[in-house]
């Protein structure tokens, strides 16, 4: 089986307002230069019945596009795998 | 297994079985004899309550699952209050969250469409915690009510180091039914088939009296339950298109299955094949799929030629929903697993704990009145508490305009208004008042009853009804419990001299902090009320104060 | 006009917009979704509400139903769709409107009254409107985004804006590109919007006795 | 710089609605046996300005405590990091 992450983010012109208020959080609590820059996303995590991790990836991959579970005007994706024993983790 | 009974009450069931209970079955007393599920403890309180009237339809003494009253033209206004106080001080979302669909399900079961809801939080000081607890929960009131398109019409929010480890959450709904439709929690006859909707699963196992254990190496999981107001829309529409089919209704809650199929056989018997129960783990074991409480699930009693039509509502959206079992006429409640006896049980036991009546005593009054307090000093005082700041930071987050009938909004008058669907207008209010209730618990049950009386006036509106819910320490400590007591007998007091009677109620014991201390008393009330000619808005300009009273 | 009210599981206005849109006489019914078959119909209305719980991004799923095929095919045939917040991010989330609706800037959900500009009156739901309109919004993901601003100052139809009309920032609740509140397509057979016509139907529930909401929804009338 | 990327997700025994109502109505409709399960969490991408990663991962981490990013009894976290020039990626 293979665990294949989905990380969907704001590209980077577009406002992400729970990044920027955690910023701010951070900001307030150990000054300005410790962090550059902090964004918020969602992550899908899909285990797919697959020996391939390359086959995962592009499966979920097609997924993605063709049901939309992204927003291509705003978000960028980045697809992850990693082969797992089935059942683990 | 760890269980809440008391030596005394594990004496009794022993000698009116004459056996030794298996572990099952003393889980299945456990969670029917807790005082969540038995009122062990105030049920002699809540019988001296003032529930009749004239309108009264359905009240304190019929021990369903909310009060109603009559409010003309054959329609019936459903009432109901609850607290999910100890979940959502481990987990303020979903605690909250849960909380709200739990009291729509208690509506639902009566057939009634909810059509408005209220939330009361009770919260500590307001340091990193106590923010992460107000944020949490005002967002998982929200996200359940806004989801399934109740409206969240009004509601309290006050703050008092007393709940800096137990916030309270009261959640209170108003649903509509008409008068002859109402569906009882109970079966009168036997051969009815038991229908359950919804997955059961690992979550909220052990909610009601036992503490968390491990399962499958997860720690904690027991404890926690997951809100999903998606699942609980498709409850509520697909209840509410079947009631014509149904002959009972209970919603699962504390106690999960053992508690809904006991009480809904009502002193009748029960027959539930636990391997036709849906799972949404694998690997649950019997007696756990008995007590898991898992959210969003109904038992439905159906006639036997009426399961497939009610089964094929849910299955329209892909909601499980299957055939589990039969009432008996032999008063026991049995459960089994492929033909196997999990636990057997006769009805009269699992239904009458010993009552319990503890020692009460009363605390010296505490009256704590500062001395030497300028006027200015108690002013500034007054004025910069948290509790008198605008509450639209709450509001606004709620969906209170969804059905296009809330008349007076939130912020705009001391109670709400509804257009009810017979064109009558309905106002609602809820008060508490935790200060004067730790001083005088019983002048302070009569001082809240008469304050939501007032609230409804200011609108124009006669109160016609309340439900209380009594939210207290450890009873066992007899200061606690002469509180209760007191507090008890001042609401009784009132609502018999303003004619509204209590159709309802609930009692949250053992709120305390981490030291052990309880809450200060906290009793609260909701009432109902009609407006018999119009809307009275107030209107204050410029130039005028109002004042009344002596 | 015969239309369809469609309710997905998780959908909270059909029955508000029902008893709106017999104010206007309009021959109206809710259809389950997947019930709905679009060529019995001269419009669609998508209401508000949760549908499929928001999960994901709100209306993300619904938007890749069946039923929705069949509003995109009405949609081309020139036929009257009309989306109200979830509906609208449902016809966005479909690729029917342009654009995105994004989570509200302060991250809250939130339900108020607001005033809307009218900007373009050539579309046939705000025909015959009055300038300025006012209505409810109650959402958390409303904030529309589009890439390019050109294009979405072109098909903006409502905006959020003061009393008077004028689309100031104080007005914009959600932190909206350019105060946008509505959007139509090419054909202008199409509307989205966050307020809700629905709920400024009833003077007696509306703050200042208006009905503005009829404005968009006499469309369906007749 | 270090990006230090924070998961947060449910613990593997509790719910997640979004997660099966993605699975059931999006996934599933394109290959049922395909994927055996889906979970939905959030992601945060923080840019510290640190050479060390394992500093910059324990920064992350107390910051998500205390600033109770994430509930402990509902949710598991976890942390990764990868050291980037600056102002890429
Ligand atoms: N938790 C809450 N949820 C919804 N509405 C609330 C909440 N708390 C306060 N409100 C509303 O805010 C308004 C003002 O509340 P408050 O100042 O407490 O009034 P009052 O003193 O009359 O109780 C009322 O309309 C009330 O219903």
């Amino acid at each position: 089986m293979i665990k294949v992450e989905l990380i969907i983010i704001n590209k980077d012109g577009v406002r992400d307002p729970e990044g920027e208020t955690l910023k701010r959080y951070v900001v307030d609590e150990v000054g300005k230069d410790k962090v550059a820059d902090v964004r918020v996303g969602k992550v899908i995590v899909i285990k797919v019945n697959s020996s391939s991790r390359e086959e995962a990836e592009k499966f979920v991959t097609r997924l993605a596009e063709e049901k939309r579970l992204y927003n291509p005007i705003v978000h960028k994706v980045i697809v992850r795998s990693e082969k797992i024993e089935d059942g683990n983790n | 297994m760890i269980l809440t009974l008391s030596e005394r009450e594990m004496e009794v069931a022993r000698k009116v079985l004459q056996r030794e209970p298996n572990e099952a079955e003393w889980r299945m007393l456990d969670v029917l004899w807790s005082e969540h599920c038995s009122y062990k403890s105030s049920k002699v309180f809540l019988r001296s309550l003032p529930s009749e009237g004239p309108n009264v339809v359905m009240s304190v003494e019929d021990w369903q699952d909310a009060g109603a009253v009559d409010i003309g033209d054959g329609l019936a206004l459903v009432l109901k209050v609850e607290s999910h106080n100890h979940p959502s001080a481990v987990d303020p979302f979903n605690g909250a969250a849960t909380g709200v669909g739990g009291i729509l399900r208690d509506i639902i079961s009566k057939g009634a469409m909810p059509i408005a809801l209220l939330d009361m939080i009770r919260v500590g000081e307001l340091n990193e915690k106590g923010k992460w607890l107000l944020r949490n929960i005002i967002a998982g009131i929200g996200f359940y009510g806004n989801s399934v398109g109740v409206p969240v019409v009004g509601g309290e929010l006050s703050f008092d180091s007393t709940y800096n480890d137990n916030p309270l959450v009261d959640v209170a709904c108003v649903g509509i039914v008409d008068k002859g439709s109402i569906v009882p929690s109970v079966v009168k006859e036997p051969g009815l088939r038991l229908v359950l909707t919804g997955f059961t699963g690992l979550d909220g196992l052990g909610g009601a009296s036992f503490a968390s254990r491990k399962l499958s190496g997860n720690d904690e999981i027991g404890a926690v339950q997951i809100a999903d107001p998606f699942a609980g829309k498709i409850v509520i529409d697909s209840t509410l298109e079947v009631i014509k089919y149904v002959d009972a209704i209970k919603d699962l809650g504390g106690g999960g299955l053992a508690v809904a199929v006991t009480e809904m056989a009502n002193g009748l018997g029960a027959i539930v094949n636990l391997e036709k129960v849906p799972l949404r783990v694998k690997e649950l074991l019997p007696e756990e799929i008995i007590i898991s409480e898992t959210q969003e699930r109904m038992l439905f009693a159906v006639k036997p030629e009426n399961v497939e039509k009610v089964c094929s509502k849910f299955k329209e959206f892909n909601y499980p929903c299957e055939d589990i079992g039969e009432i008996t006429p032999d008063r026991r409640v049995k459960f089994l697993y492929n033909g196997k006896t999990v636990a057997d049980l006769p009805s009269e036991l699992l239904l009458s704990p010993p009552l319990n009546l503890m020692p009460s005593e009363r605390a010296p009054r505490r009256y704590n009145v500062p001395k030497d307090v300028t006027i200015e000093e108690a002013i500034n005082k007054v004025l910069s508490h948290p509790d008198l700041v605008s509450k639209e930071i709450v509001y606004s987050q709620y969906d209170y305009e969804v059905g296009t009938s809330t008349l007076v909004k939130p912020g705009e008058a001391d109670s709400a208004v509804l257009e009810l669907p017979n064109g009558r207008l309905l106002a609602l209010k809820a008060d508490a008042n935790q200060d004067l209730c730790s001083e005088d618990p019983y002048e302070c049950g009569k001082s809240i009853v008469a304050e939501s009386f007032r609230n409804l006036s200011t609108v124009g509106a006669r109160g016609i009804a309340l439900v209380d819910h009594l939210q207290f320490g450890d009873p066992r400590k007899p200061h606690v419990y002469q509180d209760f007591i007191e507090s008890l007998r001042g609401i009784a007091e009132a609502s018999r001299f303003f004619s509204t009677p209590i159709v309802g109620g609930k009692v949250s014991f053992h709120n305390e902090d981490k030291d052990g201390n309880p809450i200060k008393p906290t009793p609260l009330v909701v009432m109902a009320g009609l407006i018999e000619d119009k809307v009275v808005r107030n209107e204050v300009r410029e130039g005028t104060l109002v004042l009344l009273g002596n | 006009m015969r239309t369809a009210i469609i309710k997905f599981p998780g959908t909270t206005c059909e029955m508000d917009v029902l008893k709106a849109l017999k104010l206007v006489k309009a021959d109206a019914e809710i259809v389950l979704f997947n019930k709905f078959d679009p060529d019995h119909y001269q419009g669609v209305v998508l209401p508000g509400g949760f549908s499929f719980g928001d999960y994901l991004r709100a209306g993300s799923i619904a938007a890749n139903s069946e039923a929705i095929k069949g509003v995109k095919e009405m949609a081309n045939e020139g036929k009257l769709v009309l989306g109200i917040c979830n509906g609208f991010q449902i016809l966005v989330e479909a690729g029917i409107l342009k654009g995105a609706l994004l989570p509200n800037l302060n991250l809250r959900f939130v339900t108020k009254w607001v005033w809307l500009r009218v900007k373009r009156k050539d579309t046939p739901f705000t025909k015959e409107s009055k300038d300025v309109l006012f209505m409810p919004i109650a959402h958390a993901e409303g904030r529309y985004f589009l890439d390019d601003e050109e294009s979405a100052s072109e098909i903006a139809v409502l905006q959020y804006a003061d009393e008077r009309g004028v689309p100031t920032s104080e007005a914009n609740p959600n932190g909206s590109l350019m105060n946008i509140a509505g959007i139509t397509n090419e054909g202008e057979n199409v509307l989205g919007l966050m307020p809700h016509p629905e709920r400024a139907s009833f003077r007696s529930i509306s703050p200042n006795g208006s009905s503005d909401g009829l404005h968009i929804l006499k469309v369906f009338g007749g």
